[in-house]
């Protein structure tokens, strides 16, 4: 392996540079204060009483004698939630509430381990003790953690109303107007019949009837016309989240206003959620933003489960209004593994259509999604969306249903969706390549999106488009810099180990657009952003912020960033997700900066005379085109508080969020007030990709297997921190890798109880198990939609360290030893003992 | 300290998982205790019994009433013998190691487990097709004698008991306790061969719920304690001299004709003559 | 806060049967904060003669500090709650993470996994005791240098696993250092970037001593 | 009664400086008592809340159980040494390495460096049923939920089950019973040796138990004697990650080869069983026969004479077989160019 590569070549002062982020010296010393961390006055403790059953409802509890105990403050159970209110955004659009959606606490269990009631004490003894006091009367309800028993006919229903989420379709758009939205998802009863089950052989998923299909082309005469077409069942693990910090939360009221300490992946958004979830709407029906304080310097870790913080944030919140004090609630790693949430298994069947020379001519996808235990979960369709991108398929059709089952809740985690589709698509890739004597990178390229690539079904009528793809150039680089061609040409076996190379691509949403910027120059020259970005040590929190710094000429060290609480008048923000977050804020701090630049010009020609485009602003001043007369910032920054209105925020621009104005309207006439939201315009859906390269060695008499090399490229732009760019490309991707190496649910399917619950059950990658110098590059060639030509990278390598390690191991072992990942030394063991697959493909959790 | 000892399952329930073990103790000082009581009480303070017969030997012979009258067949012996080996080893498998001698008795347990339950279905078929099956079970004379006997032993005036059928009413009243346990113990020993290994199932523990199983093994238990006293019982009347020549009867088959004088009555049980 | 008293060390390996049966008084010690876990008003926990006292000094980042410890309570417990240092994370409070990972007598233990009276008369060091005059350690520096670790709640395990593991192997080779720092998880997962900072430190380290 | 996790209960705490202060507070205290050595099995029975002693002895104070003695040729351990200061031993990594290999695969350093050589020995099974608190026949109850139709039992037994099918999870039990060890119990009445081989028990004698170790008895020291000083030792683990996991099973073999046919043997299996195997049909199979694959293979195919899988743990069977073999005729590496 070459040397790692640091793309340190940047052209520009600060944009893709090595610097060291403000909050680092904070978190090595210990200083840094997680939610946990934090001590107030009177503070009480609570913990959770959870449910035993997997689906019951509760009849009655008595909490009479834990009430009693000295020390018990105060219990919440779901009764003392509010109802869950519709949501209006600021434009108006009503967001109609999830009735059946995670409150927090609950009077119908539908996991077991789900919160049922909080109890407050003095200290978390007394709060355990008097918890063990209580008395629950139990209806025990049918329960089902299987998705395939449940579509099973007559099989159990996760739900009262039913067993899947369905989508009805959008009503047909009048004439002349904008076609209305598909009204929200409902949950129905979906039963398959005998003849589906019975149609399936051989450890091929059955299919029956889906909730939800798209298709485009004819992918029937595709797969007709094929030369070869691969019918192939492969199966994603359900993998928790597992933060190292779990949601602890803690929480306290002071002049009517909640204080909430707790983790998230977005400081700016987690205000409206959590006044939404308190029920402190304002007279609109609008979150009440002034209620909530929301604090969150540093986050232990979301991956996509801290989104907009957690739900069980609101238990302390009211726990705390109504015994009048402090409420710490510590999340145990246990409770963590129950509410903490997790990424949905997708069982996934395509057949897929291959031409001699290994393009493909059409996909016919069929995924089912563990849907867990509430809201609908689109990982299953969404994989058929980024199967479209990444393979390009001239056709294709995609049916999938999302199966309620009664485990925890999922939601979207690193390349949610995404991550599943390149599971299910990796392998036939792979197989394809073996029977048409195609090299396994030929065959990615063969198939790779290139420029304005086409992405998932119509949309009034026309197929949509990305802004751009660099992925071949990546796979060139890669199969440069891991020695490709002589690696293939190697041994493959030597006493009992057989080695393999694979190689896997992998994509995901790269970015999106609208959000807010905002930042004063005050007086001293100095420039102070507010971050809404939340920290999760990826570093976009100051990372974007280098971009208006940069076009400013701004020297670093006169940068000071305010984040992690909303009490510091923060714009709005997207969250820390779905890889957004570096072209979203990078284009928010590009239309703030520029609004600077323009507020700088306008004041320089008010002063110095001529037009404000005769002014340039660089090296901490505003001057004159080509010499002569300027100011410093400093200067500008005075007399913008001189002359007020749109230049020290005192008069904001339209289109600005809500929660951003309000802020403004508080950094007002401190010095030059840059503000702005993006609304520029973008050609297509941003994307990022990243091609994994591996190889494995494996022990054919133990079966375990050990990653020897890997080796991400990526494809994601313009690099803006090669350090935290890498910490990312190779963080994600053992994620990835972890999903192929052992991360997995159990559960025991009598009692539908879990029983993977620790780490060492659950298996995240340690350090050992992964290569002690992994090595990742990126093409670093601008996304011409956007400023700065920066897209995100958070989920991609995800999907490709997963199946670079298995498409190297069945190099190593041929096809037909796994189909279902994780793959573990027992399936091969058990495999290569019986010459064909031994794990059972299709049941879940096991 | 109660009957039953519960256990939380895996949803949160409380349910009966076996009985309390020390019941096994109780049983046995229980036991115990009344063999120690009888034992006196006949000793001292039984009247004691005067020997009438229903007539006399040299009648009875000239009525051609043979010496030695076939009380038990073999197959009958054997499979009383069969039954208490299966008995024995199905006390000692369960209990000792509850009393402190641990060793691998689950194997021995339910072989021996199956040897009773085969030898039960044979003697019930046996009992039922070629035994006078109405023998065994308490009639109305025997509640009305028993009610006689009582009456007289607690120092009433009653009308002298009638001499016994074949089976004394000791003997019936023990088979039926008997019959009642047995078949309890059998019938939940069977199913609980679900929950271990064995050749001839796959282990299924949920065969039935939970609460079920626990009520199963709580029977399982009872019925097990219970045969600790009631062995204890059989074996000290089988070695009362008193009872000795039934205790005989089953290794050799035959009462003697004096005992079948003094206690039988030969209308209730009449004896096939010599011929 | 804790107070300070260089008094009342406890011998180490004395006979708790020999010393003295006291029954140290509930709430007898309120000067240890506001957050206890079970230490002052709900309910006395009764001491059985010979039994362990509970108030103790424990000597943590080279200070004496006097602390009310309950039996069952964990070193991780004490440090967070009650001598106000949360540099020390309890990430899984089952010895599996290693975030609330810190020194005691210069060996890395999971404070989550040991209780506080295991550790009376130990030299205990957690992460707030390594920087020294005002400079970080130089393994911290390490992490500076490399902009190692992405969210940090591992960081200071790890940081102290490392510091640690080099007492007995100052210069290690990439792959011993992985296994050296192999009982802390990280699950941003950016263990790359992290033997990259901590090799870094390793060399800071190996400079200045 | 709700279940709640993750909190301590309370107990009482004693230290006890010397072994017979400790044994008169086993004896005051029976089957109340519980004896903390590293204390890292201990913390996850205390912190579930499923057991609840009222009183916890802790052995840590107790110099005299800590430390590792040269005896005529051979070591005393004591009960108390971590398993880092037996790794580091250097009459350990010299005479009997097999022990400091065993060791070391052990959990993580953190915990190595913390968790007792006795403790290592003497710990629970971790069946996940049983050690999430369900009521099974370890724990007391009439059931084994880890043998049903559906139970997921990938880590379970495939030897000896009766009943129960969990297993010992020891990485250093194995190599002390091959190197002959003995383990030395003292209780208030006094001091008793038993060979490590019969210092575990199954369950078909003890369901509740893993260790002969009754209440009041104190594994104060193990004793590892001169004979197999320097013989040759095979370990191998297999686990899933690398650090911090239990074994799928482990293997480990001492072996005295003379003019290339092995002349002593003793070979042991762990994970197979509730409780480390030593496998004397192979010892015996194998002796006096040549050491090469063949007598290996041999070896292996008798070694799993008997194995049940149950529905998830087919593989174990392989996977003993290699393993066995692997200890008597060694791996082959691979030689790649």
């Amino acid at each position: 392996m070459p040397a790692k590569t640091t793309p340190n070549d940047s052209p520009h002062r600060l944009v893709g540079k090595n610097y060291q982020t403000p909050d680092l010296v904070a978190k090595v010393t210990g200083r840094a204060k997680y939610a946990e961390d934090y001590r107030v006055d009177g503070m009480l403790f609570a913990r959770l009483l959870l449910s035993p059953m997997a689906h019951a409802r509760i009849r009655s509890i008595d909490a009479s004698e834990a009430l009693a105990m000295p020390g018990v403050k105060g219990i919440l159970t779901a009764d003392d939630l509010p109802a869950p209110a519709d949501a209006i955004t600021d434009q108006g659009v009503v967001i109609p509430a999830n009735k059946l959606g995670d409150r927090g606490l609950t009077n119908e269990p539908m996991y077991q381990g789900e919160p049922i009631l909080a109890v407050c004490a003095v200290d978390e003894l007394t709060c355990a003790e008097a918890i063990e006091k209580i008395k629950i009367d139990y209806e025990r309800l049918p329960h089902v953690v299987d998705p395939l028993v449940s579509l099973r006919p007559g099989g159990p229903n996760a739900r009262v109303q039913g067993n899947v989420w369905m989508r009805p379709a959008a009503p047909p758009a009048e004439p002349g107007k904008p076609p209305l939205p598909p009204p929200p998802a409902q949950v129905a009863e979906l039963k398959w019949t005998e003849e589906d089950f019975a149609a399936a052989k051989d450890g091929q998923m059955p299919m029956g009837k889906p909730a939800e299909e798209w298709s485009f082309g004819d992918w029937e005469a595709g797969l007709k016309s094929a030369d070869l077409v691969l019918d192939e069942t492969f199966v994603s693990p359900n993998t928790s989240h597992q933060p190292l910090e779990t949601r602890t939360t803690m929480a306290y009221w002071q002049n009517g206003k909640v204080y909430v300490h707790t983790g998230t992946q977005s400081t700016a958004q987690t205000v409206p959620a959590i006044a939404r979830w308190l029920g402190l709407l304002d007279e609109k029906k609008q979150p009440d933003l002034t209620k909530v304080v929301v604090i969150s310097e540093y986050t232990g870790g979301g991956f996509g489960s801290k989104i907009t913080g957690a739900i069980s944030a609101v238990i302390p919140c009211l726990l705390s209004k109504k015994v009048g004090a402090p409420v710490m609630m510590r999340i145990s790693r246990e409770e963590e593994h129950f509410i903490g949430r997790a990424r949905p298994s997708v069982h996934g069947r395509t057949r897929v259509g291959f031409t001699k020379d290994g393009r493909i001519t059409a996909i016919d996808m069929y995924t089912i999604c563990d849907n867990g235990s509430y809201d609908a979960q689109g990982d299953g369709m969404t994989a058929g969306r980024m199967a479209s991108l990444m393979y390009q398929p001239p056709a294709m059709r995609m049916r999938g249903v999302s199966v309620i089952t009664n485990t925890s809740p999922r939601v979207s985690q690193s390349q949610p969706g995404g991550f599943q589709g390149i599971v299910v698509m990796e392998p036939i890739l792979s197989k394809a390549a073996r029977k048409l004597g195609i090299d396994p990178v030929q065959i990615h390229k063969i198939n790779s999106p290139e420029g304005k690539a086409e992405i998932g079904p119509p949309v009034r009528g026309k197929r949509p488009y990305i802004t751009s793809s660099f992925i071949r150039e990546a796979l060139d680089r890669g199969q440069e810099l891991f020695r490709w061609d002589a690696r293939k040409a190697q041994v493959k076996r030597s006493g009992t180990k057989v080695r393999g190379i694979g190689v896997a691509t992998s994509c995901f949403v790269g970015g999106s657009i609208g959000f807010d910027g905002l930042f004063v120059i005050k007086p001293d020259g100095k420039m102070y952003v507010q971050s809404g970005i939340g920290n999760l040590g990826t570093e976009s929190v100051h990372d974007c912020n280098r971009v208006a710094a940069e076009m400013l000429g701004m020297p670093w060290d006169k940068v000071e960033i305010a984040w992690g609480s909303s009490t510091k008048n923060l714009p709005w923000a997207c969250p820390s997700g779905g890889s957004q977050t570096t072209h979203a804020m990078t284009r928010a701090a590009y239309i703030t900066a520029t609004d600077a630049i323009q507020k700088l010009q306008q004041i320089a020609a008010k002063d110095l005379g001529g037009k404000p485009d005769d002014y340039v602003v660089a090296n901490e001043r505003v001057s004159r085109k080509g010499g002569g007369a300027g100011m410093s910032l400093a200067q500008a920054a005075k007399r913008a508080i001189e002359l007020g209105g749109i230049y020290d925020g005192h008069e904001l621009p339209k289109g600005i969020n809500k929660m951003t104005a309000t802020s403004a309207t508080a950094l007002a006439g401190q010095g030059l007030l840059a503000v702005a939201r993006d609304t520029m315009p973008r050609d297509g859906l941003t994307h990022s990709f990243v091609a994994g390269f591996a190889e494995v060695e494996v022990d054919l008499e133990t079966g375990k297997y050990f990653i020897k090399d890997y080796l991400a490229v990526a494809d994601v732009g313009t690099v803006l921190h090669p350090h935290a760019l890498g910490g990312q490309v190779l963080g994600r991707s053992v994620l990835g890798i972890g999903h192929a190496l052992g991360q997995k649910w159990v559960y025991d399917q009598h009692y539908g109880i879990p029983l993977a619950k620790r780490f060492h059950h659950n298996r995240p990658p340690t350090i050992l198990d992964v290569p002690s110098n992994m090595q990742w590059d990126a093409v670093n060639i601008p996304d011409p939609e956007t400023p700065i030509g920066a897209r995100g990278i958070g989920e991609p390598p995800v999907g490709a360290g997963c199946m670079a390690i298995l498409n190297a191991l069945s190099d190593a072992l041929g096809d037909d030893v796994f189909r279902r990942a994780p793959v573990m030394a027992d399936s091969i063991l058990a495999s290569l003992e019986a010459g064909h697959p031994m794990e059972e493909g299709l049941t879940a959790h096991i | 300290m109660g009957v039953i000892e519960t256990a939380t399952n895996p949803w949160g329930q409380s349910v009966p998982i076996h009985i309390e073990f020390y019941l096994m103790w109780a049983a046995a000082i229980g036991g115990l205790a009344f063999l120690m009581v009888h034992a006196i009480y006949v000793q001292f303070l039984a009247a004691k019994e005067t020997h009438t017969y229903s007539m006399t030997d040299q009648a009875a012979a000239a009525r051609g009433i043979p010496a030695k009258i076939k009380r038990h067949s073999g197959v009958a012996r054997i499979f009383h013998w069969v039954m208490s080996l299966a008995m024995f080893a199905l006390l000692i498998t369960a209990f000792l190691p509850k009393m402190g001698y641990p060793f691998a008795w689950v194997e021995y347990h339910w072989i021996a487990g199956l040897v009773l339950t085969a030898s039960i279905i044979f003697h019930i078929f046996h009992a039922s097709f070629w035994m006078d099956f109405w023998s065994i079970w308490p009639d109305k004379i025997d509640i009305e004698d028993g009610k006689r006997r009582w009456l007289r032993a607690t120092g009433k005036s009653a009308p002298e008991p009638r001499k016994f059928a074949k089976y004394p009413m000791e003997n019936k009243m023990y088979h039926l306790i008997i019959v009642l346990a047995g078949l309890s113990v059998t019938l939940t020993g069977v199913f609980m061969m679900k929950r271990v290994r064995t050749p001839f199932f796959t282990r299924n523990p949920y065969l039935f719920s939970d609460w079920t199983w626990g009520m199963m093994y709580v029977l399982h238990g009872l019925a097990g304690v219970g045969l600790i006293g009631l062995i204890m019982a059989h074996v000290y009347f089988a070695l009362r001299p008193e009872k000795f020549d039934i205790t005989k009867s089953m290794i050799g088959g035959s009462i003697t004709r004096e005992h079948y004088l003094e206690h039988h009555d030969p209308e209730r049980w009449p004896v096939e003559a010599n011929k | 806060m804790a107070e300070k008293n260089n008094m009342e060390e406890a011998p180490k390996g004395i006979s708790r049967r020999s010393a003295i049966k006291g029954v140290i008084a509930a709430g007898a010690v309120s000067s240890s904060g506001a957050y206890l876990f079970r230490t002052s008003t709900v309910r006395a926990q009764q001491s059985a003669a010979g039994s362990v006292e509970r108030l103790v000094t424990l000597n943590v980042n080279g200070q004496q500090r006097r602390v009310d410890v309950m039996k069952q309570e964990t070193l991780n417990t004490t440090l967070r709650y009650k001598l106000g240092l949360t540099g020390s994370k309890l990430g899984c409070d089952r010895s599996e993470c290693g975030a609330c990972t810190v020194l005691i007598d210069d060996v890395p233990h999971y404070s989550c996994s040991i209780l506080t009276h295991t550790t009376r008369g130990k030299n205990i060091v957690s992460i707030e005791g390594l920087e020294a005059n005002g400079k970080l350690h130089p393994v911290q520096q390490g992490v500076v240098d490399e902009q190692g670790f992405q969210c940090a709640f591992c960081m200071p395990g790890f940081v102290m696993a490392t510091v640690g593991f080099l007492k007995v192997n100052p210069s290690p080779t990439r792959a011993e250092l992985a296994h050296g720092v192999s009982g802390n998880l990280c699950r941003c997962q950016d263990y790359d970037k992290i033997l990259t900072a901590l090799m870094k430190g390793a060399e800071n380290l190996r400079k200045v001593s | 009664m709700a279940i709640i996790r993750d909190i301590m209960p309370a107990f009482e705490l004693f230290q006890p400086a010397t072994v017979g202060d400790a044994l008169g507070l086993l004896d005051q205290h029976g089957s109340d008592a519980w004896v903390l050595a590293g204390g890292l099995d201990s913390f996850d029975w205390l912190k579930d809340r499923i057991k609840r002693p009222k009183v916890v002895i802790d052995l840590s104070q107790i110099a005299e159980l800590r430390g590792v003695k040269e005896v005529n040729g051979g070591l005393e351990i004591g009960a108390m040494t971590t398993l880092t200061e037996v790794v580091r031993n250097p009459i350990v990594k010299e005479k009997f390495s097999i022990l400091a290999t065993g060791a070391e695969l052990a959990a993580s350093p953190q915990i190595r460096n913390q968790g007792t050589i006795g403790g290592n020995v003497s710990q629970d099974a971790r069946c996940w049923y049983y050690r999430g608190g369900w009521k099974c026949y370890r724990a007391g109850g009439n059931i084994c939920f880890a043998d049903t139709p559906t139970a997921v039992n990938r880590e379970h037994a495939i030897l000896h089950a009766d009943r129960c099918v969990a297993v010992n999870p020891s990485d250093s039990a194995p190599a002390l019973i091959a190197l002959e060890a003995q383990m030395v119990i003292r209780n208030a009445k006094g001091e008793r040796v038993v060979n490590a081989e019969d210092y575990f028990v199954g369950p078909a004698i003890d369901i509740t138990h893993m260790t002969v170790l009754k209440p009041g008895d104190l594994l104060t020291a193990i004793r590892i004697p001169a004979t197999w000083a320097g013989a040759q030792f095979y370990f191998e683990k297999v686990r899933d990650r690398q650090v911090w996991d239990f074994p799928l099973m482990n293997v480990a073999s001492a072996m005295v080869v003379n003019g290339g046919n092995i002349e002593k043997i003793r070979v042991v299996i762990n994970a197979a069983a509730a409780t480390p195997l030593r496998l004397t049909a192979v010892e015996d199979a194998v002796r006096g026969q040549p050491r090469n694959t063949a007598t290996g293979e041999m070896a292996g195919k008798l070694a799993i004479v008997g194995a049940e899988p149950l529905r998830y743990n087919g593989y174990k069977l392989p996977l003993m077989r290699n393993l066995v073999k692997r200890a008597i005729s060694g791996v082959e590496e691979p030689k790649w160019a």
